[in-house]
């Protein structure tokens, strides 16, 4: 654990020697929302300790910094008690600590920070892991957090306490003191570093395997159209529409587009075709020129080469779109390729591309936009196909050893679904605590 | 030389690629910091990069204006617009409006930007039918699906649909709720696979077309 | 070429006609199909309905100009039910964009209802800091808004008389085309200053807020047009929103038909040598 | 109304018909429209990248806090202007592994938390719920998305769309079964988005003509009518030209 809780429980003695078994009896009924106040002024009441019922103050109680955060937290736990239930209240109360270490707490300017029945607020129904837990599950969990009005500061102490009341009894433990700490790691999602490393080196692996053995790739139609496209702007002596979407070079999908760019951009350079790449991201421009470059010189023709086939139009969603609707309209492209992520102008391309009779191939991630692309393209690459499309059109072993990994990656999320299914449904059918599994798979934060 | 040439970025990628991986696993306030201050970054060197995109656009309209190209009156207006735009909007110091008065640069963006905007969005509607027209139709037993689904959530979501068959509210509802949740999810997930293996590919420096290096 | 033949290609010119008639048609001339009431429409109406005179609703019109097609209609109803019960409504925006516009909605609307500008209503217009804006109302709306959109010094006006804070508030909406709007003001808000809140947004976000409407978080919900038109089938009031579902019908089902007649040809012309052929996918 | 509000109308009438004559054919009045949008929009762009960017996050964090760290940046974003020197071109590229480094890094963990953990998570329930005496059921309400049977096919949606994208495994034998359901599920799917985003894209179209209706009125001067007349007129006088022009086919 990145850092050990300060823990002081109730059972080891508190600072003033005691803990404080408080057992309150009052006759006022209206006071009950007014804690604060309420607790100073019994101070100075006479303490009864009453032993027939059986309210008992919280056990095992620990006050320590919350784990796994950004500080300005702090955790509260407690053991179960029979009284628990509908009818019986926790209330928690927080102050600043004394300021020597002598002083006992009192609970003078202590104020509440949470009160809810007994039966709630457990360690389980925190959203923590079952390897962060400080408490067993069936614990009372409390955490004190910034926000609402209230503002822990790090590294300052602070004192903690809890009652059981039930109607006008009230029984406390504590005050214990503790203090608020950022955290160096947050040990919830320590499973999802896990999945990064294996997946790494699952993808690694089988980029190296492929480098050795030829991997079977299934068909993708949309990509096999591609040097169709070209060959029939080629003979039409009609320039070729490459998007890139609207993505910034920080997106993988435009990352993907850029890389698809280059294989598309060498074949259009060995036919001699004209290319056209609209940009509403400068930064991608730049990229896509530098690739388009590449891919000339390693098609042998450098010679054919313009700077401004990139060009830059605005970063405005509907003037871009407006803009290449206009040179589709103009220009008659003969090949409309968009790649990336698109927004509500994907419609307006298509449509718009549609009406001029290009061949349009489409890949993107933006699963909102893919129905539009799918209804009015001639080929989709749908979602993932997007990133194997590079492995596809290049056959390269690093590319396609990638698209390996990514299916190993698959069928560890369909066995995940289907065990964790299977233990889902069997923790319901034979009462089985499953959380050690189906935590593993959980979005912990 | 060459060696710095090729290897620089690549490492600079690296770097940078595990510190903001690493970033999502501290919780401490110091990464916090750190991420917003890199966002900063990135709007700074954005900026810049709209230095590159203008001189682009510039360029392409002033070789028309020079050419005569045809249209090239069109590129005129275009940099007309801008440079008014610009000048105005310095002139306001980029603010619409003043003491809850509007400038004349809100007034560009009132009167210009927002229509000019909200009609181009809106010529979806009519392509929306138009490609409907076109594709739905049920040429396999996929296209066939696709257009049942369609056409049955169009019905339940307006009154007549819901007057003429009513159970077409409820269909609808099911369909997105439980259909298209599972297969958006389905995607995502491939999506998010394919995204990771070439993020990590970046990092590693495996993938390095992004750089136009190819294989120098 | 066939007859059917001919309609698959028929000129899309004429398709965008036929949208655009649709469309156009009803908004001159609405018909006012009736209108089925969700719950969470009436729920928001009802609240309105139960409020004494006098009571103070704020209206948070938390929207820029891209989202008036849906949400502005709905500030209309609302505004129009408000100021019929005589409460006292203030109205502000979160949104910077949305200023001028929010503005010009609520004094129409009073306008039109014969309310006075200090007395009846007010409209606060926008201050910098989105969630903390609700957090100083929260403490002191004055020091959140010293003056209100007209640089009216708020202390001295008589529809804020007795109002201190957001506490003082009985009712709050918040019309939302975005994360700053409805959750906003329920997390830095109702959560803390314990005014009822209620919420109307655009269609396309309507689906993320239903969980809050499920707990109870928001009190009902208004979405997209549809709920503009349905609460202004409840104030008795039919006006764009109504028109607009008119037109919606019309659209939708002149693109069912569309579909349907071109299947109809499709059919007609199919050749077996067609059916072979594989589909996209 | 004042002045401006008047010419506004009518800047923002004519502006909405030039662009909406997109839809008859390519013109000249949408082409003024397009330019015109397109330089206004570069000129907003710019207008608030100075604001924002120059002034907000360069200026005054450097000259009035003496925050000097944003050097580096500049010096970065100074490195992608190098591409106009050829012979220090290559330094660009240090701006773009910059920027795409902190995308692929920032990406890794927040994708598999939201995309694939949170996923999972939401996708693994029991098939069978608890009763109110502590035994077993199967709930099968359709309406609910949480009910059992809903959650059968949920995970029967998300498994065979998930095996459709295996790319490295022929889809032959039942493997095709399962491909061809995925593909079902894709086109249910699909076709529901189309039908639901229908609503809100005519929503668009009415908020344009109701616009277009406002300013139809007479505090106006008219401005669509006056306008519309005006647009079509010049259509008809473009088409006039054209036919006059072109040579007989």
């Amino acid at each position: 654990m990145s850092a050990e809780p300060k823990v002081l429980s109730a059972e080891r003695g508190s600072m003033n020697g005691g803990t404080c078994h408080w057992s309150l009896k009052f006759h006022c009924s209206g006071l009950s929302t007014q804690y604060s106040a309420l607790f100073v002024l019994l101070l100075f009441m006479p303490l009864t300790v009453h032993a027939e019922t059986p309210l008992a103050p919280p056990q095992q109680l620990q006050v320590f910094d919350t784990p796994n955060d950004s500080g300005g937290g702090l955790t509260i736990v407690w053991a179960p008690a029979p009284h628990d239930g509908p009818d019986v209240r926790y209330v928690v109360m927080l102050g600043a600590a004394p300021a020597t270490a002598d002083t006992p707490p009192t609970l003078t300017g202590m104020t509440v920070v949470g009160d809810f029945p007994s039966n709630s607020h457990y360690v389980r129904g925190a959203k923590t892991a079952w390897w962060t837990q400080s408490a067993p599950t069936t614990f009372h969990q409390f955490d004190i957090k910034n926000g609402k009005g209230q503002r822990l500061k790090d590294g300052k102490p602070y004192v903690v306490s809890v009652s059981a009341m039930k109607g006008a009894e009230s029984m406390m433990a504590g005050p214990l003191p503790a203090v608020p700490e950022p955290n160096w790691f947050n040990w919830n999602q320590i499973n999802n570093l896990a999945i990064v490393v294996i997946f790494g080196l699952v993808v690694l692996g089988s980029i190296q395997a492929a480098k050795r053995r030829e991997i079977f790739l299934r068909r993708i139609p949309g990509l096999d159209a591609v040097d169709e496209a070209i060959g029939r702007a080629t003979e039409l002596g009609k320039p070729i529409l490459y998007l890139t979407g609207a993505g910034d070079m920080s997106e993988p999908s435009t990352v993907a587009a850029a890389v698809i760019l280059g294989r598309v951009a060498k074949r259009v350079a060995a036919y001699e075709t004209d290319l056209l790449v609209p940009h509403r991201d400068p930064i991608v421009m730049a990229v896509c020129q530098e690739i388009t470059k590449q891919s000339y010189l390693e098609a042998g023709k450098p010679d054919v080469f313009k700077e401004d086939s990139n060009f830059f139009i605005t970063t405005d969603q509907f003037s871009y779109t407006a803009a290449v609707d206009g040179i589709m309209l103009r220009k008659k492209p003969a090949a409309n390729f968009f790649m990336g992520s698109y927004f509500a102008e994907s419609l307006l391309l298509t449509e718009t591309g549609a009406s001029t009779g290009a061949i349009q191939i489409a890949g993107t991630d933006s699963d909102h936009q893919l129905p539009f692309f799918v209804t009015t393209c001639d080929y989709t690459l749908i979602g993932e196909e997007l990133y194997a499309a590079s492995a596809y059109l290049s056959r390269e072993p690093v590319q396609l050893g990638t698209l390996r990994g990514q299916d190993i990656g698959k069928a560890c999320i369909l066995c995940a679904l289907g065990l964790g299914t299977i233990l889902a449904t069997a923790s319901v059918l034979f009462h089985l605590d499953v959380s050690f599994v189906l935590d593993l798979v959980k979005d912990l934060k | 030389m060459t060696l710095l040439r090729r290897q620089l970025p690549l490492l600079i990628t690296f770097i940078t690629g595990i510190l903001f991986a690493a970033q999502y696993y501290v919780p401490h306030p110091s990464s916090e910091l750190m991420l917003t201050s890199v966002s900063k970054w990135l709007q700074i060197i954005g900026g810049f990069a709209l230095i590159l995109g203008v001189t682009s656009l510039f360029h392409i309209h002033a070789v028309k204006i020079r050419r005569k190209e045809p249209g090239w009156g069109y590129s005129f207006i275009l940099y007309i617009s801008m440079l008014g735009t610009i000048v105005i909007g310095l002139w306001h110091g980029g603010k619409e409006t003043v003491d809850g008065v509007a400038t004349a640069f809100g007034w560009i963006y009132s009167y210009m930007m927002v229509p000019l905007q909200g009609t181009m969005f809106a010529i979806l509607a009519f392509f929306i039918a138009s490609a409907a027209y076109r594709s739905f139709r049920a040429r396999s037993r996929e296209a066939a699906v696709l257009l049942i689904a369609a056409v049955i959530v169009m019905m339940g979501r307006v009154p007549l649909g819901e007057y003429l068959i009513p159970v077409s509210g409820d269909i609808s509802q099911w369909i997105l709720n439980v259909l298209n949740a599972s297969v958006r999810r389905a995607i995502l997930i491939g999506i998010s696979l394919g995204a990771v293996a070439l993020s990590l590919k970046i990092i590693f420096g495996v993938e390095r077309a992004y750089l136009g290096g190819g294989k120098e | 070429m066939t007859f059917a033949e001919r309609m698959l290609r028929i000129d899309r010119r004429i398709i965008f006609l036929v949208i655009g008639l649709c469309t156009l048609i009803p908004l001159l001339y609405p018909v006012g199909l009736a209108i089925k009431i969700s719950p969470e429409v009436r729920s928001v109406y009802d609240y309105i309905e139960s409020l004494p005179e006098g009571s103070v609703f704020l209206l948070s019109l938390d929207f820029d100009p891209a989202s008036k097609p849906e949400l502005y209609p709905q500030a209309v109803a609302l505004l129009h039910h408000a100021f019929k019960k005589n409460l006292r409504v203030i109205g502000m925006t979160l949104w910077l964009p949305g200023t001028g516009m929010a503005s010009e909605v609520v004094t129409r609307v009073a306008r039109v209802e014969g309310k006075v500008n200090g007395k009846d209503f007010v409209f606060l217009g926008w201050s910098p800091g989105g969630s903390s804006v609700i957090i100083n109302m929260g403490q002191d709306l004055y020091k959140a808004f010293p003056t209100d959109y007209n640089n009216q010094p708020t202390k001295d006006l008589d529809v804020l008389k007795d109002v201190q804070s957001l506490r003082d508030v009985t009712y709050v909406i918040s019309l939302a085309a975005g994360s700053t709007g409805i959750e906003t003001w329920y997390v830095f808000g109702k959560d803390k200053y314990k005014f009822e809140l209620g919420g109307g947004c655009t269609g396309v976000i309507a689906p993320g807020l239903y969980p809050l409407l499920r707990s109870g978080q928001i009190n009902g919900l208004i979405g997209g047009l549809r709920g503009a038109a349905e609460y202004e089938v409840l104030i008795g009031k039919k006006g764009r929103a109504v028109a607009g579902m008119d037109a919606q019908s019309a659209t939708h089902f002149a693109i069912i038909l569309l579909v349907i007649l071109c299947n109809t040809f499709y059919l007609l012309i199919r050749t077996p040598r067609d059916k072979a052929a594989p589909g996209q996918h | 109304m004042s002045f401006e509000m008047i010419f506004g109308a009518w800047v923002a009438a004519g502006l909405t018909l030039f662009i909406l004559t997109f839809l008859y054919q390519d013109n000249p009045l949408f082409k003024l429209a397009e330019h015109l949008y397109v330089g206004v929009s570069v000129g907003y762009a710019i207008v608030k990248t100075y604001d924002t960017v120059v002034i907000r996050l360069i200026y005054e964090p450097m000259v009035t806090q003496g925050d000097w760290s944003l050097l580096i940046p500049l010096a970065i974003g100074a490195l992608m202007l190098t591409r106009y020197v050829p012979k220090a071109a290559w330094m660009s590229r240090i701006a773009f592994a910059f920027v795409v480094g902190i995308g692929s890094g920032l990406a890794i963990p927040r994708v598999i938390s939201s995309y694939i953990l949170k996923q999972i998570e939401d996708t693994v329930r029991p098939l069978v719920s608890l009763a109110a005496d502590g035994g077993a059921t199967f709930t099968y309400d359709l309406l609910n998305p949480a009910s059992n049977l809903n959650a059968i096919v949920l995970l029967i949606g998300v498994v065979s769309v998930l095996f459709y994208f295996f790319f490295s495994i022929e889809h032959t034998g039942p493997g095709r079964a399962v491909a061809r359901t995925g593909i079902i599920f894709l086109m249910i799917a699909f076709g529901a988005a189309f039908g639901y985003t229908v609503m809100a894209r005519m929503s668009l179209l009415i908020g344009r003509l109701t616009d277009l209706i406002d300013y139809a009125k007479p505090q106006y001067g008219w401005a669509t009518y006056w306008l519309a007349a005006l647009t079509i007129a010049t259509l008809i006088a473009l088409r006039w030209r054209h036919k006059e022009t072109e040579p007989p086919a």
